[in-house]
């Protein structure tokens, strides 16, 4: 190790870890001071700048990590972005429908309706670009609502577009609105 | 379906595979009585019924109706006087010998030569990240309508629906045998004499019925008795014992 | 993209991409003729040749990847608490080397060659990723071939990088002495 300079072995490390690294993480397993991971910091920044090379050296959360250049995008999408549009689950699909008849809506609001914990469906439909957040609501919880990928997905032309739930639903005489109908119902089953 | 199940109706044996091998094995049917042939042509039957092949099934069919071949040969065949087969020559031992161990050798250092490789290749560390979020989700130009919007109404009338209430029809309710002998003892310790109706006219016909019971088993125990003037007409209980004392433990 | 040199999508490409790219991949993504992916690869070649920097660029399992500098190995293992491989057995290495050069190759042939029962090894070799069921001979036994790990672990490119397997063949002096010494040993038998 001694003959390999530190901004060497610094970017073989950033290169390997899929996490940004922190100054002292370097600087314990490099053995070496946290000035001279500085040092090598700064002499691999300047080779990474962007527009030099295909990688940059970016500083982020906390630490340090290497990224492709964002100049890339679009040849790396052509290579390596097959569609990820795998059939929805009956989780994801629930969580989606919630989202798109209701938004703005809340993940606890999600949950309640369904009655289980909708973290995951919700997080994969997040990553998707099916879904995204919009804010927060009054108490402070991430509300949702659809994106316009979700909208190109489902070839509608608008979310008004979206077929009617009358057709499906298995008590159409009640006149509420339909949020909370869908809470009650939840509420029913969450009661078991 | 294992080999074993294959049925089979031959001129000699009817039943399934295994159990002709088992007789055969056991020297209770003799293999020269059975036509081998008949045999494959009920596993190709069969095959062709089951329209697709079955390759671990057919490697045991092979297996064993190979080995009922040979068992036949040797049964039809005249033993050799002595072992006909003549061993090698050291000359052909050694040359096949020699093929082999050649042919051994040749992967013994391919595999001392990979060993190489792989101690240089596994110095080379390779990076293993997921893919950047914008590059894991299909990009809004190249996207096309692949999902049905009628599948997001029907999950949402699926949310509508509130569960059914519970099915209990399978939960019966018991009625113990030995509590309807205590509602009896303490009937008669009250009044040495009831009627039947009056008492437990009221009750469901399981109670009843296990009441019923119960008097008769006291009737056995004589504990209790009873009279009835008429089909179907009153039942009057009497206590059939005459020392208080007694009750609950006259068996 | 225009403005940007091929060797530097290049290097974000092979950067992002989990598994090897081959020049034919590249050109599509880049949309250029292979002969330029060649030239960037070349350039890109001499700026990540071994010990220039902490990122080398290999050809392995048919097409280009980049790894870290194996200097860089040991404070790696450090930082990511990651063991070191195990090496291969005996058993194991000669097995990988019947599938290697005879795939697809079945269980029973291995046995044969090594004139042992390779299960074991076999198995071992199939939980590392580096062999891989291929199908069913006409028997009905499983066959093997090697994967695309394999060729990474190993640094090939290609299976064709495999040495040729006559380079291990014993010298016409040595079968000849080999032949020797099996007819005394048969001869010896003989006379027991």
């Amino acid at each position: 190790m001694s003959a390999k300079p530190v901004e060497h072995l610094v970017e073989a490390l950033l290169f390997l870890s899929p996490e940004p690294v922190s100054i002292p993480e370097l600087a314990e397993a490099l053995d070496v001071t946290e000035a001279e991971v500085d040092r090598a910091l700064d002499l691999l920044g300047d080779v990474l700048a962007e527009g030099k090379r295909g990688v940059v050296l970016r500083h982020v959360g906390g630490g340090y990590t290497l990224a492709a250049d964002p100049a890339a995008e679009e040849v790396a999408r052509r290579l390596l972005s097959k569609p990820k549009t795998p059939p929805l689950t009956q989780a994801q699909a629930e969580c989606l429908a919630i989202v798109a008849y209701l938004q703005p809506v809340s993940r606890p609001e999600i949950a309640r309706i369904r009655g289980v914990n909708s973290e995951s469906a919700v997080g994969t439909l997040t990553e998707r670009g099916l879904i995204e957040e919009s804010g927060r609501s009054r108490f402070g919880a991430a509300v949702y609502r659809t994106t316009p990928l979700f909208e190109r997905l489902f070839g509608l032309a608008g979310l008004d577009s979206l077929p009617d739930p009358a057709r499906f639903d298995p008590t159409p005489e009640d006149e509420r609105e339909l949020r909370e109908r869908l809470l009650r119902a939840g509420e029913q089953r969450a009661g078991d | 379906m294992r080999v074993a199940d294959l049925d089979l109706d031959l001129d000699a044996f009817s039943g399934p595979f295994d159990l002709l091998l088992a007789l055969v094995l056991r020297d209770e049917l003799s293999l020269a009585e059975i036509a081998l042939g008949e045999i494959v042509v009920a596993y190709v039957e069969h095959l062709d019924a089951e329209g697709e092949l079955d390759l671990e099934a057919a490697t045991e069919f092979l297996v064993l109706i190979a080995s009922l071949l040979e068992l036949k040969s040797r049964l039809l065949l005249p033993a050799p006087e002595e072992d006909e087969i003549s061993p090698l020559g050291p000359e052909e031992a050694a040359d096949e010998l020699l093929a082999r161990m050649l042919e051994y050798r040749r992967y013994r250092d391919a595999a001392a030569h990979l060993s190489e490789l792989f101690a240089a290749g596994r110095r080379y560390m390779y990076r293993r990240a997921p893919l950047p979020a914008p590059l894991r989700r299909a990009s809004f130009d190249a996207a096309e309508a692949i999902y049905e919007p009628e599948r997001l109404a029907v999950a949402l009338g699926d949310l509508l629906r509130t569960p059914p209430r519970p099915d209990t029809s399978h939960i019966r309710p018991t009625v113990s045998l030995e509590r309807r002998l205590d509602v009896l003892r303490e009937l008669l310790r009250r009044g040495r004499a009831f009627d039947f109706d009056d008492a437990f006219g009221s009750e469901d016909r399981l109670t009843q019925a296990v009441t019923l019971f119960a008097l008769l088993e006291m009737h056995k125990r004589g504990e209790a008795t009873w009279d009835q003037g008429e089909t179907f007409g009153p039942i009057t209980v009497k206590s059939a014992v005459r020392s208080r004392e007694s009750v609950g433990e006259g068996t």
